[in-house]
């Protein structure tokens, strides 16, 4: 039996197979990559809220502080989701009507919490703590984004560990004056670098990095 | 089956010292007592109660004896293996490793201190530093004057058995032609690889480890031994060539036979370095003060010069001067790199040794070690020399001859 | 000394005068094709294989079963406890390494030193040592306990921002290991591209020529491709032999480099090698004797191989026992008590039993083979290296298990007991081991083909001393049956 | 056989491509190999099944560069294990182990001698295949069909027809004086020389498809999402415990946070102190602060005060706070602003009341209590007392020697 089972464009198009065959583990390693970082996975989650509450209006255009709802921020390790009390500290007069605070009035007579959904939720081995970041300047721009000009809260940072990290070793250009951490307007008056650097030696600001410092 | 020219070659060769020997002998045993007589004042004249001289003496010893060992088991390794190749070589490596009754009285300057109650090389013979110590303490049944005695006999009885027996009866060969005697030697070959790797482990161990006797280390006989095969191939490679510069085996032994021994040499570079690093590794890396300390000696005051030497022109420099085959295929470069090899090997006995006598004063040298190297040598050639007396330089009638001398690398 | 005749059924002579052919019944190069191509075109194979087959696959299954129930469940359906924390995985994962070591070491190690008996039992070796290396992989992968996340071993950039600790000796065995595996696949396929093309231009079937077609990537055996092959053939064997013995130690540095009694002593890493080496060979002998039988390979893995291998087996032991025997006196002479205890506690604690059959099968087993009669007999060869194998496993249990369960604080002392799921999976990688082995005898070429052609008389005969008689070839055209040769061969310079 | 006149064999087909002559044995291939190479072509070759000795040299091959390549392999994979380790374990991650320095030059030979050695091996496969330019599948030899044996017991060489000095009846002469015992002559196919065009478009469609998954993933990556965050392993990420205002089914409303039971005092809180808790001597309103007034109780006030009473009192107090301007324009029925804290009945108010107002509400003011710790709420009633005064200052209360610049 002569010949090779093989025709003879079998070799003419080896350059082809090549290519095709070299591709391959480059495009799935960064199909991998792109598909599987967390800029794809976690970042820009926005669920529906029970109740259409808008941080634009609350927080923008009003000007309410962060912490008049989320009242645990400088001294506890959570970030409290307000009670449906704090709604209805202004709410119980104002567009006490509408339809769509319904469910903060049902809440607010049956005592059933209203299941707010978490946005910024971190992993279970994760363990963060929001005081010492708050406490020490690390402004909520920082991690939330100008949460002021949201309508819907929109997850826009990964939260992932190298973006923990990255911070956690170089804080100086994350560092703003306590009293502005929830200013989302600030802008630094003199050059960041020399700001955070002060700022960092001022607050004694020595992040670790040790793996138990999140994972405890 | 020989071919022709193969038979033709080893008859047509000048195979014997004959005359060199008779010239070589008294010079180089004339030099050999000068040089030790003259260690001796210079060891005498320090005032140190000998103590360097017998550092320096054990040093230059164990480095001559490495020799011998290493020449050992390259002839029990190829009988063993029923090796073809090594044949045209194997006489001299049987001559360099049956000179055990000159090294045991050559090592009687080591042992009978020892036995008369000298403590200036082995702590443990002390019993002032033995009272109170709890771990000289603990290993006294072993680490004792006697005892000592007695292992270091045994130690020769067995090297003195096990190389007459193999340079007798191949001896006996180049005049009978018995081909059984090649098969008697296989046969025996294999007990005496065991008698061997006990006793060079064990001599190695009192001789050399228990001079630091809190220190231990398992793997410390195979460091000795990998050192020992390296020196004494390239002893065999050395008087291969000296004995061809003066006109004998030039036919015998070819480039073949260096290309073969050369990659010996460069595999044992790679193995010394193996157990060398495994060593120095498994200490380090645990990091327990019992162990490093033999290594932080090594390491400070000067002595870590000393130390990074080894590494290289032990280890990286040989490999890489080694690595090619041209390298190993001409005579002379191959020459180069088994004195260099031996200038190593000495360091690393040196390094053995001499941090025991001087921790803090980093590492001494002097002409009494020079002295020393040069009487030792020279007494163990002039030994070699007698051994090898007017027999043939290459068993002659081995049946496995002509392969040796038909031999082709590829 | 012109020509020499041997009788036909054993070459294991030990007269000095003659080199012992290496293969038997005056072997061409066409019976070489013939007699091993032919194992794999079979259309079936024999029915022993079947029941063969049968068995370890439904071991196999049994090991992915218990695989699977461990990840679901939890590393906890291991006996493993406090203090004993590495048990059968790491003990079954350094036998299975130690079982991989023969095959790189009788194909490169042995080419290096130009012992051409080798050339029969190569590919069966380094077949074995691929399996060996993939039954050992399993155990540590599994152990991590999260088998999911194995790729972390890996440096890869992640988006946790962190690298591997190259400073710790399991890292240095994922590299090791991965690396001996890759060595090994390569060099075992280097190999068998030429026999490839033999069983390729052999096949009748078109589905067989496509197969072993691409496989041998279209060799043509020619004079230029020779002269690389040979050149990468010898490079790989030089590279491959450190590696193998690089494996063994980084193995070794797992538990020498800690401070545990028993583990930590610096003899380790060559003994560990040693012990490789013999475990492997006579895992080896205790296939090839009966592959050899069941598959008509007699006049090319003759008894002379086995004879060779087993004499390697008793010089390893030989080294495995020197080993025990430092280590023991060592333990005395350091002072160390911890030391002292681990040591006394091996041979005389709670697990005595396993301390003492390693060393009857390790140590006083292999002194057989001192008896030319046990080398060179099948059976007896057969029941010595299955001793070994026992008790190489045995080595590993007592190194791993009697450091670990009596650990420095007497109150983390443990028994340890293995559970079922221990035992399913110790068996079951035997059955994983033995199924691959069986696909490789049914579809590829057992014996190293050209490898053995190469090592006929005639051709080496170019320089050599051995001059044969001149070659008498049938060249006919067509009914060309090769060119029979005196079959006198040497093994070796 | 050389007095035997060699078979030659041919077949239909296109264009001679190469002349395929079989040898006796190996010995007279070497001696027709040497013939050959002196008669200076260029695209020869010999097919044996194993190496011969002396072949080389017959064909005259120069030695192979692959050892350099190899080399070079070694070279780099020490290069790139250290570079890599240095990199990763002392600089980009640098984390104390054991006590180990961050670049531990023993710790890191192990791997860097593997790399060295994965990375030769690979070079020396990778390089003996692509000299030898294999895979090549397809070749003018395997036409001839004793070719076969060429891996098994045949004895070949092949002079190829693209060969400049290559001319058909030359080349089949020089075979037969070299003693070849049977020539075929191998023909190109007249089929199948060109690619498919099938086999570009599989290709192509492959790639075309291959675009798909990056697109997906583009677009799911540029858009807000509903799903919550993909982990495709989850492992340890949900655990089986209660963090903060988490959800569980087996409390009332769903709190996996237990409220404190009816009576408990949390440490601290126990409130016996009277005019600090509650603003109240007995029955009377504290008119003394409770806790130390300081410029810094101040200024917390202030910020307290312009967290949770700006919104609506706004922060001058004046009662203009965005959310009371807000509902007054959109007119909210039920809504009523603040008063001023400036008024006089909020004035004259002592101090303890001020804190009562902001602990429990008055009016359609809501209790702060929840929200604002006991300390900030005296911070906030201290601060409202300055902002009063502020508004309500006297020549008394300037400095003396700003009191002339304001006159």
């Amino acid at each position: 039996m002569g010949g090779s089972v093989f025709p003879q464009w079998i070799d003419r198009a080896r350059p082809l197979f090549g290519v095709v065959l070299a591709i391959v583990p480059v495009y799935l390693i960064v199909m991998a990559y792109y598909g599987g970082s967390p800029q794809t996975t976690d970042v820009g989650y926005m669920p529906d809220q029970p109740v259409p509450f808008s941080h634009a209006l609350h927080a923008g255009e009003l000007g309410i502080d962060c912490r008049y709802c989320h009242t645990t921020v400088e001294k506890a390790s959570f970030a409290a989701v307000p009670p449906t009390s704090v709604c209805m500290n202004c709410h119980e007069r104002i567009a006490a009507d509408t339809a769509l605070l319904l469910p903060v009035r049902e809440s607010w007579a049956s005592g059933e919490p209203i299941p707010w959904v978490k946005v910024h939720d971190l992993p279970d081995f994760a363990y963060f703590d929001h005081s010492a970041h708050v406490s020490r300047g690390v402004g909520c721009l920082e991690c939330h984004g100008r949460i002021d000009k949201m309508d819907q809260v929109r997850q826009v940072a990964s939260l992932s560990m190298s973006w923990c990290l990255e911070c956690h070793r170089n804080p100086e250009k994350h560092l703003r004056p306590v009293e502005f951490v929830t200013d989302l307007d600030w802008k630094p008056s003199e050059d960041q670098a020399i700001l955070g650097k002060r700022l960092r030696q001022e607050n004694n600001i020595n992040p670790s990095t040790d793996c138990s410092t999140c994972h405890r | 089956m020989m071919r022709p020219t193969a038979t033709l070659r080893i008859h047509d060769d000048h195979v014997t010292l004959a005359a060199l020997g008779a010239r070589a002998f008294p010079l180089l045993a004339g030099i050999g007592l000068a040089a030790l007589a003259l260690a001796a004042v210079l060891g005498a004249v320090r005032g140190d109660g000998f103590s360097y001289f017998f550092h320096s003496y054990l040093t230059n010893y164990c480095f001559v004896l490495s020799i011998a060992l290493g020449a050992l088991f390259f002839v029990l390794i190829q009988h063993a293996t029923r090796a073809g190749w090594s044949v045209a070589v194997r006489r001299i490596s049987e001559i360099l490793a049956a000179n055990v009754s000159v090294l045991l009285v050559l090592f009687l300057p080591v042992l009978a201190p020892v036995l008369l109650g000298s403590h200036a090389l082995y702590e443990w013979t002390s019993p002032a530093a033995v009272a109170g110590d709890h771990l000289l303490e603990h290993k006294s049944p072993y680490l004792n004057v006697p005892f000592f005695g007695i292992r270091c006999v045994f130690y020769f009885a067995v090297w003195w058995l096990i190389t007459r027996f193999f340079l007798r009866r191949s001896v006996q060969q180049d005049h009978s032609g018995d081909a059984s005697l090649t098969l008697s030697m296989e046969r025996f070959s294999g007990p005496a690889l065991l008698l061997f790797a006990v006793t060079v482990t064990f001599a190695a161990f009192d001789w050399l480890m228990s001079l630091e006797p809190r220190w231990f280390s398992t793997i410390y006989g195979i460091y000795y031994f990998s050192g020992a095969i390296l020196a004494g191939v390239a002893a065999i490679v050395l008087a291969a060539a000296a004995l061809q510069a003066s006109g004998r085996l030039t036919m015998s032994v070819t480039a073949e036979h260096y290309h073969d021994l050369g990659k010996l040499l460069f595999g044992f570079v790679i193995f010394w370095g193996y157990i060398a690093f495994s060593q120095y590794m498994l200490i380090w890396y645990a990091n327990i003060p019992e162990e490093t300390v033999y290594y932080l000696a090594r390491q400070t005051n000067g002595w870590a010069g000393v130390s990074l030497a080894l590494a290289f022109g032990h280890l990286l420099v040989p490999f890489v001067g080694l690595l090619p085959r041209s390298m190993k295929r001409r005579k002379g470069v191959l020459a180069f790199w088994c004195v260099w090899l031996l200038v190593f090997h000495w360091l690393d006995m040196y390094w053995l040794v001499m941090p025991n006598y001087s921790p803090d004063a980093g590492p001494p040298f002097g002409l009494i070690d020079v002295a020393l190297l040069v009487g030792l040598v020279c007494l163990y050639l002039a030994s070699a020399v007698r051994v090898a007396g007017g027999e043939a330089l290459v068993p002659i009638k081995d049946p496995r001859l002509g392969e040796s001398l038909a031999l082709e690398n590829f | 000394m012109s020509t020499i005749t041997l009788p036909a059924e054993d070459n294991t002579t030990d007269d000095p005068r003659r080199r012992a052919p290496l293969t038997m019944g005056g072997q061409t190069l066409t019976s070489i094709t013939e007699t091993v191509a032919r194992i794999a075109e079979r259309p079936r194979p024999p029915r022993a294989w079947y029941v063969a087959f049968a068995v370890s696959s439904t071991l196999t299954a049994a090991l992915i079963l218990a695989a699977i129930y461990l990840i679901a469940v939890g590393v906890g359906v291991w006996g493993n406890n406090v203090p004993v924390a590495w048990a059968f995985d790491i003990v079954n994962f350094v036998f299975w390494v130690g079982i991989g070591h023969a095959g790189t070491l009788i194909s490169a190690i042995l080419f290096l030193f130009r012992q051409r008996w080798r050339t029969s039992v190569n590919r069966f070796a380094e077949a074995m040592t691929i399996f060996a290396v993939i039954c050992a992989g399993i155990f540590p992968a599994i152990h991590i306990g999260r088998v999911w996340f194995v790729y972390w071993l890996a440096p890869y950039v992640n988006q946790m921002a962190v690298w591997p600790n190259f400073r710790s000796p399991l890292l240095w065995d994922v590299f090791a290991v991965g690396t001996y595996a890759t060595v090994s696949l390569l060099f075992w396929y280097l190999g068998m591209i030429p026999d490839l093309a033999t069983l390729r231009d052999r096949a009748t079937s078109r589905v067989r020529r496509i197969a072993y077609g691409i496989f041998a990537l279209g060799w043509r055996g020619s004079g230029r491709q020779w002269h690389r092959y040979e050149r990468a053939y010898m490079l790989l064997a030089g590279l491959a032999t450190p590696l193998v013995l690089s494996v063994h130690s980084v193995v070794s540095f797992d538990f020498a480099v800690s401070v545990v009694p028993g583990w930590h002593t610096t003899i380790f890493p060559p003994y560990f090698v040693a012990g490789a080496i013999f475990s492997g060979f006579a895992m080896v002998v205790t296939l090839m004797v009966p592959a050899r039988a069941f598959f008509g390979l007699k006049d090319l893995v003759t008894l002379r191989h086995l004879e060779n291998m087993n004499k390697v087996i008793l010089a390893t032991g030989c080294m495995v026992g020197y080993a025990y025997s430092i280590e023991f006196f060592i333990a005395w002479y350091g002072g160390n008590p911890y030391e002292q205890f681990a040591f006394i506690n091996r041979a005389f604690g709670p697990y005595t039993w396993a301390y003492w059959i390693m060393v009857t099968c390790n140590v006083v087993a292999p002194q057989a083979f001192w008896f030319k009669k046990v080398r060179t007999t099948p059976w007896m060869m057969v029941i010595v290296c299955i001793l070994v194998n026992i008790g190489m496993w045995f080595e590993r249990f007592v190194i791993v298990v009697t450091s670990l369960s009596r650990d420095y604080l007497p109150s983390a002392w443990e028994y340890y007991r293995p559970t079922a799921v221990d035992i399913t999976m110790l068996l079951g990688s035997f059955g994983l081991f033995f199924t691959l082995f069986l696909l490789f005898c049914r579809y590829l070429p057992m014996v190293a083909m050209a490898e053995v052609k190469a090592v006929l008389p005639h051709h080496h005969a170019a320089g050599d001393w051995q001059t044969p008689a001149p070659a008498e070839p049938h060249a006919n055209g067509e009914s060309h049956q090769g060119i029979r040769y005196p079959d006198q061969v040497s093994e070796g310079h | 056989m050389a007095e035997k006149e060699p078979t030659i064999a041919d077949a239909p087909g296109g264009a001679v491509a190469a002349l395929v002559a079989q040898f006796a044995g190996p010995d007279e291939l070497v001696e027709a190999a040497s013939q050959v190479r002196d008669a200076g072509y260029r695209y020869w070759d010999t097919h044996t099944p194993y190496p011969i000795h002396g072949m080389d040299r017959a064909m005259g091959i120069r030695p192979t560069v692959l050892p350099w390549m190899v080399l070079a392999g070694g070279v780099a994979g020490a290069a790139a294990a250290l570079l890599m380790q240095w990199w990763m374990n002392a600089v980009d991650y640098p984390y104390i182990i054991s006590g180990k320095p961050l670049f531990s030059l023993p710790a890191f030979i192990p791997v860097t001698f593997e790399l060295i050695v994965l990375f030769s091996a690979l070079t020396a496969f990778v390089g003996v295949l692509a000299l030898n330019q294999l895979p090549q599948l397809w070749h003018p030899v395997f036409q001839s069909r004793r070719f076969a044996r060429a891996t098994s017991d045949g004895f070949f060489l092949s002079i190829e027809a693209r060969d400049p000095k290559f001319e058909e009846s030359r080349a089949a002469e020089l075979l037969q004086s070299a003693g070849a015992v049977a020539i075929d002559v191998c023909r190109m196919p007249a089929t199948g020389r060109e690619v498919p065009t099938g086999v570009y478009w599989g290709v192509a469609t492959l790639a075309i498809l291959a675009i798909l998954p990056p697109l997906g993933v583009a677009w799911y990556r540029s858009g807000a999402k509903k799903l919550p965050r993909i982990h495709p392993i989850l492992d340890m990420d949900a655990q089986p415990k209660y963090r903060a205002q988490a959800f569980n089914p087996l409390f009332p409303g769903g709190m996996a946070s237990r409220p404190a039971v009816p009576g408990t005092i949390a440490q601290g809180e126990m409130d016996e102190n009277t005019a600090l808790y509650l603003g109240k001597l007995g029955e009377q309103w504290v008119d003394e602060f409770p806790v130390p007034v300081s410029m810094e109780a101040v200024q917390r006030g202030r910020e307290r005060f312009n967290i949770y009473c700006a919104p609506c009192h706004g922060l001058t107090g004046e009662g203009d706070g965005m959310v009371s301007q807000r509902a007054t324009r959109r007119a909210e029925p039920n809504w009523v602003p603040p008063l001023s804290l400036h008024a006089e009945p909020v004035r004259v108010q002592p101090v303890g009341q001020l804190y009562n107002t902001v602990t429990n509400g008055i009016r359609t003011m809501p209790p702060y209590a929840s929200q604002i710790s006991v300390e900030d709420r005296w911070a906030i009633v201290l601060y409202v007392k300055a902002l009063q005064r502020s508004q309500h200052a006297t020549l008394d209360d300037v400095p003396e020697e700003m009191r002339e610049k304001l006159r």
